[in-house]
């Protein structure tokens, strides 16, 4: 494999004083696809809130393309080239399309960039750019919400539950866009899931996250992959 | 009524400009800036300071701004940081911070009135009333204040980012906005436009070290119940200010000056968001 | 914590008490000055310190009184009630003075004269103030409403055939009190008042006083705003609405009127002192004043020169005496007079004086002229029981 | 555990022979008092005077401290109630004359005036829903209006003036002392006590977490009111001694400055430590007496100064700076501090049963009917319907946003949802606020742990019974008595040795478990648990589900529970309703809901 871009060593976090993930070692190359399944209330969205730096790391430690990031505030990592998709509140609803993907624009992207990446993944918002991002629908607002993390010259990036409420069709669509950009740019792509089908289309690597522990892990191509990741999602 | 209008409208101005600085902080950082008063006496003593120096009045208002953003920048790097988490004592430790820059303006200068040149003296006529031109003149200085931050918000990147702060500070972190930049230079303006409002009013104020404090409670309930928008501060400083100048009309000064405050109260117990939409 | 402070000043007291019995016999007399060195008489008081100062060392070169030293002992009062407990307990108690004089606002003053009581001591307040305050040891060298109200209302009835007034105060003893007696005043006089108004003593907008005085539109305003900022912004705010009204003010002083520049062009003044007195004595008072202090010196004002005026009475009374003892010195101060910057002065009306009145007005640079003056204006029923 | 009242000593250190601290606050006390006794007769007549008046000042910090310090409402309002006081007692006098009749009544009317100015504050400031910000700013109102009136009042008040020359209780300076001292000494001692007793634990309780002591059925508006009342009677009569001790009375202490000076002084001697700012006050008033003259701004500046350095830093003020070094030296010097353990016993609690409101033990114990939920255009629940009975554990389950927690809180506070109706035990629960709701018999435990952080577990423990047995006002009682069910929890999981520690050190396991069994002292019919079992390890997860079993058998509970672990549902529900997009999408029993293609393609997302 290829240059690793982050690289999480030992991690350990949670809130206050309850400890959510524990002891947790994850690599994602550049180039790479990854995917950590796991049922709710398991620590998908605090491992990345963790990463992201806006929880303390109680032990362990994580770095983005070799630069230390363990203790670093979230504009910092930010600005090393992680582009983090929230699963909740992630966009300005009061800001329009177009403030929200400028907000994430730092130094050498620019703006010209930034819609040329627009057109390529999602040519509807360039008609839509002076509009609410609140007066979209949910399914168009997780389409900005790709847009602005494609559009910003990442190295990175963190998706939390991108197709949670999404339609199928809009699904298979997201899974090329995300593959054409990993190939052009050599993205790294740490997702967080529990959409089986999406899963296995989009990702190269699956993680099982089981209370804060990784408790398996698999290549999609293998053809157990669906019967794994239900056993460890459904009931 | 002509000349009521003109107080209510003028009223409503000097309120706006004295309170918009005290907003930008509240909006920006959810902390009451109880130095606003004290910021606005060093804006009152940057004018003493042009006219004593010989420079055109007019000097005094960019001389303010700078006392007041300097001033605001090392109170923010000091003492307000640390208080973030901590609002009510925010209150307090400004409060502190107020009377630490009277002593100092009393120490530096004197405990007396001092003069100021106003930029302009005189009366025009409206409508067949004679009116003062330097109160006419805040109501532009009042629309140019609310224009040019609303533009200032909207128009620039860094205005983007302050408004994106204060919609949803944890968001904007992760798209690479260091807010605590961001709070540093909102609580600079925002001394910045304190210090202006107390140059601008010199001519309509006497300058001594507790002028800014009269202000203080008017501004403050004014900025409650506007929340965190300029345009909901433009119409709580119209129908505060207004009540005001209806209530001294009719009813006399004394039931006048504790209009605002009062009716400030009341609103925020019917409808605490005041006079925002959220 | 508490016991060791307790202990301290147990000590301190002790000592205090051997040392004052040991030097009795020639010990100087101290006179207690509580004075607003900070808070809102905190403008005023450089002056005042001047003015006290000069009268001490005038009375000590020549010799001092019963053969003793005059001795200044200060203490700050902050210009508020609280502070002035404070103050005239350290006086009185701490200080054991022998007298206290004193140029308070009237909070300070009524919160010290339950002090002055139980310490029996005499007391001369040396303000301008509203009236009627009556203590059987106070004395008071300042004017009461009654002595400047006809002094103004009269200027402008009879020599400007003014016929409606205006009148303007801030919601506090003094103003209320001094335009209630011209209101009266002037009805009595026949002249029409348009309107009476107040605006509470922190206010600083006067918007909408100035258009009721605008829409009243009256020959003369006449203003009892409180000292420093309400006297400068009600006068701002007056000015900026354009209005050209005859203007007179019972509190706006000298000091305060160059604050304002071209604003204060104009204003006519009331009162009992004025630099620009014409006579002997204020010549040589601000002589001495210059000689003394140099470029340091204050402009003396209403409430320092009735406090010089105070201390000589003081002098004169403890020699009339024989003794510094209270009830002596009391009944003395009644009876002397003194010869100084505003004229004769004598506590002798229901412990008030009869003084010379002054009406001045500020011209373009700022000083004033003294327009007229009313020798010997009597302050009227002040306190019928004493 | 099945006899009633077995007593159980929670402490495990040995009972030793010590002063409690009710004895030692006695004797300190009596120490103090002998020193006030004494002080007056070394001590010159000036240094009496000021500290008269310091006393009295201390008086009412204590009372700014008691708000503050311990309540969390930061007011700046005190010297209102303080001039309420004196007033009365001024005008009384100038203008009724003095007598002890007179005085009497003085006294009563300047306790009724801020009475009634305090219940005028606490109706604004304290209702449901009030920010503190918002009670601080009503608390900035009131002496400026108050000032604004003494003001207006002309002759009548004095107006800027004041009043004086008024005869008062003729009483000598050292009197005054005394008797200034003795009220100081009774007050600070009252106001230990009750801070320290179990009812005071549940000021600070409201302080750190207002929310919770509501969903426990506490009305926190009218503790805190009646607090706020109290408060402002004491300060009225601090006042009716200033006036009856000075003679004199100026709007100036009806100020918003003297509001703002008390709590400098308070801020300095220490929030929350009644003793800092009763000696605070002191010295700062009696050294402001000695330096203001000698450097009248300069002392102000250094005061700002200490002031803004004392709230960024030090944030509990100075005396607990004292105090830590004190300790620091007796450990160097080896005379080691006897560790205070107050020793809580658990005791059973007879089954009270008179606190759930006519109870219909048949039919459904909870009844959802149509209810919907909007915030603003977004609609997050919608029709929602079903009923629940007693013994019956019904899981909810569905994704995140699907309108879990949304729907909890709909059925806890009747405040919250846009439509439909909810019964508790045949009980329409209307707009009933959370505490009203608790009496109807629902308990609510929340999704993050939700105790009081700097309280003991014992403490926790009996602030959730308060409702049902009240706490003592005036000492430590050491006895919580809990009913059988929260007993069981305490007991199974261990918490019974951990009841003197602070409840912030508890593993996240305990917590749970801790508010859990907070939940169950208020006796409920209906519980709702937030996902119970986030954070916990396997073993925890099992007993808890035990538990749970075991409660909704034998206490014919109803429990309705949020759970993301599916495993757990199936262990221990009866019935699962699964929530999708704020609907209902299915109502069965675990087995038809494992089964169910639905569900699966709800979670695994593979469409609607």
């Amino acid at each position: 494999m290829t240059e690793v871009v982050l690289a999480v060593n030992g991690l350990s976090s949670g809130y206050g004083q309850a400890t959510v993930i524990r002891n947790l070692d994850l690599k994602i190359a550049r180039g790479e696809i990854v995917t950590v399944v796991g049922k709710n209330g398991m620590g998908k969205s605090t491992l990345l809130k963790s990463i992201m730096g806006y929880l303390p790391k109680f032990s362990g430690s994580v770095s983005m393309a070799q630069h230390a990031i363990t203790d670093s505030h979230p504009h910092q990592i930010a600005r090393l080239g992680v582009a983090y998709v929230p699963q909740e509140k992630a966009l300005f609803q009061d800001l329009t399309v177009e403030e929200n993907i400028r907000l994430a624009l730092r130094g050498s992207a620019s703006w010209n960039e930034a819609k040329a990446a627009i057109g390529r993944c999602f040519p509807f918002l360039l008609q839509r750019l002076q509009q609410k991002a609140g007066t979209l629908s949910g399914g168009e607002q997780k389409m900005l919400l790709m847009a602005r993390s494609l559009s910003v010259g990442a190295k990175m990036l963190l998706i939390d539950e991108i197709t949670e409420g999404m339609q199928p069709s809009i699904i298979s669509n997201l899974v090329k866009i995300i593959k054409t950009e990993r190939d052009r740019s050599d993205l790294g792509v740490l997702l967080v899931e529990q959409n089986i089908p999406f899963t296995r289309a989009v990702s190269d690597r699956y993680v099982l996250l089981d209370k804060g522990e990784i408790s398996g892990s698999g290549n999609t191509r293998d053809p157990d992959t669906h019967e794994k990741i239900a056993a460890h999602i459904c009931l | 009524m002509v000349p009521v209008l003109l107080d209510l409208i003028t009223t409503a101005a000097i309120l706006y400009i004295v309170s918009s600085g005290l907003l930008l902080v509240f909006g920006v950082m959810k902390l009451i800036n109880f130095a606003h008063g004290g910021l606005m006496t060093l804006g009152g003593y940057a004018a003493v300071m042009a006219t004593a120096m010989g420079l055109s009045p007019w000097i005094g208002i960019p001389l303010a701004a700078i006392f007041g953003g300097i001033v605001g920048l090392s109170m923010e790097r000091v003492v307000v940081r640390s208080l973030y988490n901590r609002p009510l004592d925010a209150i307090l430790a400004t409060w502190g911070l107020s009377i630490i820059i009277g002593q100092i303006i009393t120490l530096v200068f004197d405990r007396g009135v001092h003069f100021a040149e106003p930029p302009i003296r005189g009366v025009i006529s409206i409508l067949g009333e004679p009116y003062s031109t330097y109160r006419l003149i805040l109501i532009a200085f009042a629309l140019l204040l609310g224009v040019g931050l609303t533009l200032a918000l909207r128009g620039t990147s860094l205005g983007l980012s302050t408004r994106a702060v204060i919609m949803n500070e944890d968001l904007a972190r992760g798209l690479g906005i260091n807010s605590g930049l961001v709070r540093s230079v909102t609580f600079t303006l925002g001394s910045g436009l304190a210090a202006v409002a107390g140059a601008l009013i010199t001519p309509l104020s006497s300058v001594d070290p507790n002028m800014g404090i009269a202000w203080l409670i008017s501004a403050f309930m004014l900025v409650l119940v506007s929340g965190s928008s300029l345009y909901s501060l433009a119409v709580a400083s119209i129908v505060l200010g207004g009540a005001q100048v209806v209530v001294s009309n009719y009813f006399g000064s004394v039931l006048g000056g504790m209009t605002i405050a009062a009716l400030a109260a009341v609103i925020l117990r019917i409808r605490p968001q005041g006079f925002s939409y959220e | 914590m508490k016991m060791s402070m307790q202990k301290i000043s147990v000590l301190l007291a002790v000592t205090a008490l051997w040392a004052g019995s040991a030097v009795a016999e020639d010990k100087p007399i101290v006179l207690g000055f509580p004075l607003g060195l900070s808070g809102a008489n905190s403008i005023t008081a450089p002056a005042v310190v001047q003015a006290m100062e000069l009268a001490v060392s005038e009375i000590n070169d020549a010799g001092g009184v019963l053969s003793r030293k005059l001795v200044i002992e200060l203490a700050d009062s902050a210009s508020s009630a609280a502070g002035a407990q404070k103050a005239y307990d350290s006086l009185v108690y701490q200080k054991e003075v022998d007298a206290i004089i004193s140029s308070e606002p009237s909070a300070a003053r009524n919160a010290g004269l339950p002090i002055i009581t139980r310490g029996k001591i005499p007391y001369i307040y040396t303000s301008f103030y509203e009236g009627r305050s009556c203590n059987k040891y106070q004395h008071i060298d300042g004017w009461v409403p009654q002595q400047v109200v006809s002094l103004m209302v009269d200027y402008f009835m009879k020599d400007q055939g003014a016929k409606t007034f205006f009148l303007v105060g801030n919601d506090y003893a003094f103003g209320r009190g001094l335009l209630g007696d011209t209101n009266k005043y002037v009805t009595e006089k026949g002249g029409t008042i348009l309107g009476e108004e107040y605006n509470p003593i922190d206010a600083s907008d006067w918007t909408a006083i100035v258009s009721k005085i605008r829409q009243a539109n009256p020959d003369v305003i006449i203003t009892s705003t409180a000292a420093g900022a309400p006297n400068v912004t009600f006068t701002k705010q007056l000015r900026a609405a354009g209005l050209t009204a005859k203007y007179g003010s019972y509190a706006l002083d000298e000091g305060t009127a160059k604050t304002l520049g071209p604003d204060a062009e104009g204003i006519y003044l009331g009162g009992s002192y004025y630099t620009s007195i014409n006579s002997e004595k204020n010549a040589g008072f601000l002589k001495a004043l210059n000689d003394k202090f140099g470029t340091e010196t204050k402009t003396p004002n209403e409430l320092s020169v009735p406090q010089y005026d105070a201390i000589h009475l003081y002098a004169l009374a403890a020699a009339k005496a024989g003794t510094t003892d209270t009830d002596a010195v009391v009944k003395a101060l009644s009876e002397v007079t003194f010869d100084g910057p505003r004229g004769l002065v004598q506590m002798s009306k229901q412990r008030h004086a009869p003084l010379t009145m002054y009406l001045a007005q500020v011209n373009a640079q700022g000083d004033t002229t003294i327009i007229k003056s009313h020798p010997n204006v009597d302050p009227g029923e002040q306190c019928p029981n004493l | 555990m099945s006899e009633a009242n077995v007593k159980e000593v929670a402490s495990t250190s040995l009972p030793r022979p010590h002063f409690g601290p009710l004895t030692r606050m006695v004797i300190v006390a009596s120490i103090v008092l002998i020193g006030v006794g004494v002080a007056p007769l070394f001590m010159d007549a000036y240094s009496v005077n000021v500290l008269v008046r310091s006393m009295i000042y201390a008086t009412i910090a204590l009372t700014v401290d008691i708000l503050w310090g311990y309540l969390g409402v930061l007011t700046f309002g005190q010297s209102a109630f303080f001039a309420a006081g004196a007033y009365a007692t001024a005008l009384v006098f100038t203008y009724g004359g003095f007598s002890a009749e007179y005085a009497f009544a003085a006294l009563l009317i300047g306790i009724a005036v801020a009475v009634a100015l305090a219940g005028l504050v606490a109706f604004l400031a304290f209702w449901h829903g009030a920010s503190a910000l918002y009670a601080s700013v009503i608390t900035l109102v009131l002496p400026i209006i108050v000032t604004q009136l003494l003001f207006s009042g002309g002759t009548y008040t004095g107006s800027s003036s004041g009043l004086t020359g008024f005869e008062t209780i003729p009483l000598s300076s050292e009197a005054w002392f005394w008797a200034v001292g003795v009220w100081l000494v009774l007050l600070t001692a009252a106001a230990w006590m009750y801070t320290r007793s179990d009812a005071g634990r549940l000021l600070i309780a409201i302080r750190e977490n207002e929310q919770r002591c509501k969903y426990l059925g506490l009305n926190t508006s009218n503790i805190k009111a009646a607090i706020f009342l109290i408060c402002a009677a004491i300060g009225a009569i601090a006042g009716w001694m200033y006036a009856n001790y000075t003679m004199v009375v100026a709007p100036e202490i009806a100020g918003f400055t003297f509001g703002t000076e008390l709590l400098i002084w308070v801020a300095l001697g220490g929030r929350g430590t009644l003793f800092g700012p009763v000696i605070g006050t002191i010295i700062i008033d009696y050294a402001s007496a000695q330096l203001q003259g000698d450097f009248p701004f300069v002392w102000k500046l250094v005061i700002g100064i200490v002031f803004v350095s004392v709230i960024v830093a030090l944030p509990r003020g100075i005396l607990p700076l004292v105090s830590n070094a004190a300790d620091w030296f007796r450990d160097r010097i080896g005379i080691a501090q006897p560790q205070q353990h107050s020793q809580l016993q658990l005791r059973q609690a007879s089954r009270s049963g008179r606190n759930i409101i006519g109870v219909e033990s048949r039919g459904p114990a909870l009844v959802v009917s149509g209810v919907e939920k909007r915030f603003g255009s977004l609609e997050v629940l919608s029709g929602i319907d079903f009923e629940a009975t007693y013994g019956e554990i019904v899981s909810l389950v569905g994704p995140n946003g699907a309108g879990k927690t949304t729907l909890m809180t709909c059925i806890a506070d009747g405040s919250k949802r846009s439509g439909g109706t909810i019964s508790i035990g045949g009980h329409d629960i209307a707009h009933r606020t959370p505490e009203e709701c608790v009496r109807l018999g629902v308990g609510r435990k929340f999704q993050m742990a939700n105790v009081f952080d700097s309280l003991t577990v014992g403490e926790c423990l009996q602030i959730a019974r308060a409702r049902l047995d009240p706490l003592s006002k005036w000492q430590k009682s050491g006895v919580c008595s809990l009913p059988p069910s929260a007993m069981r929890v305490v007991r199974a999981t261990g918490l019974h040795s951990d009841l003197n520690l602070p409840a912030q050190v508890l593993s996240h396991g305990k917590k749970q478990a801790l508010e859990l069994a907070m939940v169950l002292a208020l006796e409920p019919k209906v519980i709702l648990l937030d996902e119970p079992t986030a954070g916990l390890t396997k073993a925890e997860r099992t007993l808890i589900g035990t538990i749970l079993t075991e409660l909704a058998k034998t206490e014919q509970l109803c429990i309705l529970l949020v759970e993301h672990d599916l495993e757990f549902v199936r262990e221990i529900s009866s019935r699962v309703i699964v929530l999708h997009q704020g609907r209902i999408v299915l109502n069965g029993s675990v087995d038809e809901v494992v089964n169910s293609e639905l569900v699966k393609s709800v979670y695994a997302g593979s469409g609607h």
